[in-house]
């Protein structure tokens, strides 16, 4: 027998047999990383532990529960022709808003289109991203004051800027490290793969923070990889992670973890976010067409806030009063963002052209020069 | 004679292919199961099976990367890009190897790729889902390029670039999806590599591609309404250019105007504005017009309007050309 | 006054410009102990370190991917792309990144990156080795694009460009690093974003940039031997153009020849005959003519005498439009 | 301690110090594989044995021998101005005659522009290869006939090609392999990444052959990888293995093996042959602003063609009557490359047009026509 022959194992050997797909769903052992199950128990860790106070524990059920609120809230609008489109992130609250906690206020996170709940945790007003889904802009929020990056569309790219802006920390010395967020699919791209390189190359104070949410629109993770994700770090020589991308702790404890280990100049981390997209990719999506609803039905059961729910009430941490006064603070904010969201004003014509340079060029002061007065040709008109 | 969506031409006129020839292979993401986004490839994968309907990695320079090996071994790989504004992950291996692969090799490796890319803006999306990136292609050597704006077009332009020995860009105006003519599948189809007079006129002729074509017979029929008579002409073939008929009808008509989606700034436009002018000097009565988007990068939906040539601006253009 | 080549001219720019700001980065392959492979940046590693002049994987994508997250954090990186045909592994994030986050984040997030590009042919070179990109960076909105002639501008350009708020692509046009010229390093350069007119002459207007600018210098020269005055214009910013001493020019010569190395389908030679055309015709004698390279790929070494322009094919061009 | 401190063991820890380079040299342990030590000592690999016969051993060392003096002579030959630019493989001479031997006449290779060895063990003429650096062509040969295909400089681009391929040998029921070369400082692109990860997604017949030869130009391994790079594949769920690349006979029974295993449907494999350009870059390169000299005098003690030679004389395989028939026919050899060259033909102008399209295009045609009459033009001036 050759060492070819040690193949690693993998999770689907037969190519092209078009299995119905069935997530693999670990839940336990040393390699996932998981501190609340989803019955809502605390379980220990042999790597990770976490001290949270009660207050804490309550306040990021908060966030759990107000960011699904403004994401039904959302839906809702992009149906009623509110929004463009709207990407939601049910399932998986816990996975951003842990990852979001644990970031200290001198770290900068680069999300996808995706991390609603990441912004949230770091202040970024809610209409901020609601103008983006409606078309206004490309996101309203100020990316240095939040230190939370615009999204990115196109799959893969902002790995590369964490990457860079990690290096530009090392360089000030500062005591921050980045947070870059991409998608299971997400790691097939080869910008991605060059970011993994460079952060192991560079030593840069950046964390690859995945959401393996099984899903690439239609396609599932066995496409893009038939090993778990977490694994391919090793092969760039920095360390990787799985965790139970449903358990708010686990991901809170494991990124603060890699967090603090590239801020010491340790270098980089990888973490796979174990978790499942409740629902379609985007609200043009229809994923009836590509996954069976029994898959729907048993991540139900892993949901991400109900076991925090589960573990608040059993352990007496928090009590119905609490849980209705979330849940009214979550009403109060649905109205925020639909009336704001409703009264958002129109962007004028000319941020066509107003921003696309820092120094304007006299080719574009013509165009807009030109925009403007065709526009008022039609003044008399109206 | 059926009613037909251009998506639903599309479809069809890849199934057709894929019958016809078991060498034809489709590459992308999403387009198995769920059909492709815009369910372009709808129901392909279940009756040609997923070695000939491929799902694949969610990585476009792999997609074309693959495409070129696939091709050294005799296949005819169909890529579908999900949405303009991607395709530049794959830009080096297009630009570097499928465009170029041929000459490298003197004529040994056929590159019989096509890449489809439903291109162009007007559906409320995001950053990214509204380019019209022709021009790139258009510039780059070893590559032709097409743009369909019809039903019948689309069924059997797609299977004309999937028969077609050299790599093609296949531009598909998003934007018309949906919008249906009859076709006739049993027709004898004009060539690939062919422009179009779709309305004759003696005052100005009219130039568009894609989804501007059907913006550009609005505009000569609201002229007509003037008393303005326009050729229209679809270009349908943007590399190589096709423009015998454009010269025969300006020398007529002495004015010209370009329209297309794309900044101006080195469009199509730019070209032939330059070819048109080189040739028909002497028969022009105003200089040749463009109408493009502006030298911007494509803007959040709620100011695409602003930003699209529409019927106005092509009518200001046409105007303008007229008082020269 | 000091006697210096192109590209020495750049290298003791590079470091003007790394003295003057902390904040300037130098990244690329090869650009720390070997200086780069035209030792553009030699010695620069060795006295200012490798956290400011730093040896890079070889993955262009990722040159400027971090490249946008250095700026983000106030860097101001100048990116060595080793040779023209090595850009496209970075066309994603040069396209849809690095031109477009300034319009993304309505200016909360300049890019004052550099994008140097040793480009054009001439040196004797293998494959990807000799092209010139310049049109596919003059099509894309957000992005400057500048092209140095002389050692003058080789000095003062790349110090202007990295001190620009904004992305620019810097064009170093490779054959003539090593021709020699007296660079006064104390002089007030002219503005970047211009054009220079470099010779005065009444009957046609002569348009170069980068390599091609001697070409043109030594075509009017030929030109004059047999009567012809020949307005030679360097036109140095190829985006945004600077044409207004160009509409000047033309309305006096009544004719105009573009010379570029690219392949002059959709090359910035359209685009100027489109503009100049639209914006003189009434003065135009001739039709704006081009001579560009071919629309084949960069041939085989063997073959560039004959693809690229040189004197002969330009003195051609100025006959033609003299004919007219 | 958290799982995050297990850090895999890395290269060199501490970025930017700008410390000599030192490539590290194992030569044993079963990570690295060696059949032959650098005194041309046969030894046993637990998963790797190897049968050859005497004729085998002899043949192997004229490949060896004849593609070096080839290289001299086309080093020489760019020295005297007769081609513009010569890739040298010196020092790799095993790597490449070793992977080229382990092909089947099925397999198609992908080069870079290094390869010459593999050419030369495929039948590619020699003076196919020469005009291209003399800038004649882009490689004179055929690539289907001679199962190599052209030489691809645009680092890494080949990688996605060789996976292609392999998928269409999948769909052909073919029993053949791919096997796709690379440079260590390849392994940084984006597009090589995204070839792991595809070949392992559709368990393609594909071999991904790495010369690890220490540098990419002037810029040394540990930029690229601060882990060994045949480690990279088990993260994208395929085997690497570690050979000695300079021994010859290591190196195609692992080449061997991973091709056997490819052609059975087992998949790719990462192959990092661990080598040394003992040469420049390319003629244009200059290696004393980089690396030390004394770098190169501890690998000339790795050889790979004075080891094969110690063994075949040790044991009796081949006697100096052999070396010498070798070494004349190594001086025919530069004799009819050095002649070929320089007798070649410059090709015609109309050249640039002729093989742009497989259908010439009007526009193409139009520009021939003005080439040929601008030339003619000037017939009677000379
Ligand atoms: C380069 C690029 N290609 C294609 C797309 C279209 N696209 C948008 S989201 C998506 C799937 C992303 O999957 P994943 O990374 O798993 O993230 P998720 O959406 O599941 O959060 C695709 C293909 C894109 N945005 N960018
Ligand atoms: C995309 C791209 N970028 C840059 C180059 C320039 N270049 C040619 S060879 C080389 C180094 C390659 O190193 P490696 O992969 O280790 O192969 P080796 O030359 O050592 O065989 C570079 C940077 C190129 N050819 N392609
Ligand atoms: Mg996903
Ligand atoms: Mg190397």
């Amino acid at each position: 027998m050759t060492a070819l022959e040690h193949a690693t194992e993998v999770v689907d050997p037969v190519p092209g047999t078009g299995a119905p797909h069935l997530p693999e769903q670990p839940d336990s052992g040393p390699e996932f990383v998981q501190l609340l199950t989803p019955e809502g128990e605390r379980v220990e860790h042999p790597d990770y532990a976490i001290d949270v106070t009660d207050e804490e524990l309550r306040s990021l059920y908060r966030d759990l529960a107000l960011v699904r609120r403004w994401d039904v809230e959302a839906t809702a609008l992009q149906r009623q022709g509110e929004l463009g489109i709207w990407a939601s992130l049910l399932g998986q609250e816990a996975a951003q808003v842990g990852a979001g906690r644990a970031l200290a206020p001198d770290d900068m996170a680069f999300p996808t289109y995706r991390e609603h709940g990441v912004a949230w945790t770091r202040g970024v007003d809610p209409l901020h991203v609601m103008s983006l889904f409606r078309g206004n802009d490309m996101g309203g929020w100020d990316p240095v004051a939040t230190g939370v990056n615009l999204y990115t569309v196109v799959i893969g790219a902002q790995t590369l800027h964490a990457t860079g802006y990690a290096m530009g920390l090392q360089r000030d010395g500062a005591d921050a490290a980045a947070l870059a967020f991409l998608g299971d699919g997400a790691t097939s791209q080869g910008e991605v793969n060059e970011a993994l390189i460079w952060a192991a190359s560079l030593s840069a104070p950046v964390v690859f923070f995945c959401q393996n949410n099984q899903y690439a629109i239609s396609v599932p993770i066995e496409r893009q990889s038939r090993v778990p994700l977490y694994q391919r770090a090793s092969g760039f020589g920095f360390p990787g992670v799985r965790v139970d991308g449903n358990d708010v702790l686990a991901v809170l404890a494991v990124t603060r973890a890699a967090l603090a280990r590239a801020r010491e100049g340790s270098g980089p981390t990888f973490i796979e976010a174990f978790t499942y997209r409740m629902g379609a990719h985007t609200t043009s999506d229809d994923p009836t067409r590509y996954r069976m609803a029994s898959e729907l039905e048993e991540w139900k059961l892993r949901d991400p806030i109900a076991r925090l729910k589960a573990h608040l009430a059993r352990a007496g941490i928090a009590d119905a009063a609490f849980f209705d006064a979330v849940d009214a603070e979550g009403d109060e904010l649905a109205v925020r963002i639909r009336t704001g969201t409703l009264e958002m004003t129109d962007p004028a014509g000319t941020e066509i052209f107003d921003h696309v340079y820092a120094e304007q060029t006299p080719d574009l002061e013509r165009q807009r020069a030109e925009f403007v007065a065709y526009h008022a040709s039609f003044e008399g008109e109206k | 004679m059926t009613t037909l969506t251009l998506g639903k031409a599309l479809n069809m006129g890849l199934r057709k292919a894929m019958e016809d020839d078991p060498k034809v292979v489709l590459m992308g993401e999403d387009i198995g199961k769920l059909g492709g986004v815009f369910r372009i490839t709808d129901g392909l994968q279940k009756d040609f099976g997923e070695d000939r309907v491929v799902d694949t990695p969610l990585a476009e320079a792999g997609i074309l990367g693959t495409a070129v090996g696939l091709a050294m071994r005799g296949y005819r790989p169909v890529c579908e890009i999900q949405f303009d504004g991607f395709v530049f992950p794959a830009y080096n291996q297009i630009v570097t190897q499928v465009a170029k692969i041929h000459a490298r090799s003197r004529g040994r490796l056929p590159m019989p790729i096509v890449i489809r890319i439903p291109f162009g803006g007007g559906i409320g999306a995001v950053e990214h889902h509204s380019e019209s990136p022709e021009a790139y292609f258009a510039h780059t050597a070893g590559l032709k390029v097409v743009a369909v704006a019809t039903p019948a077009d689309a069924y059997f332009g797609i299977q004309q670039a999937i028969a077609s020995p050299d790599p093609i860009v296949f531009l598909e105006p998003k934007r018309r999806y949906w919008e249906k003519a009859d076709v006739d599948t049993d027709a004898t189809p004009d060539p690939l590599f062919r422009s179009r007079v779709l309305r004759a006129g003696d005052d100005l002729t009219l130039l568009a591609y894609g989804p501007m074509v059907k913006t550009a017979l609005q505009a000569a029929t609201a002229a007509e309404d003037e008393g303005r008579s326009i050729e229209v002409v679809d270009l349908r073939t943007l590399s190589p250019l096709d423009l015998d008929a454009v010269y025969e009808s300006v020398r007529r008509t002495g004015r010209c105007v370009v329209v297309h989606e794309a900044p101006t700034t080195l469009g199509l436009g730019a070209e032939i504005a330059a070819r048109v002018t080189e040739t028909c000097f002497h028969s022009l009565e105003a200089p040749v017009l463009r109408v493009g988007g502006y030298d911007t990068p494509y803007p959040p939906s709620k100011l695409e309007e602003d930003y699209l040539p529409d019927l106005d601006r092509v009518l200001d253009a046409v105007d303008r050309s007229m008082g020269f």
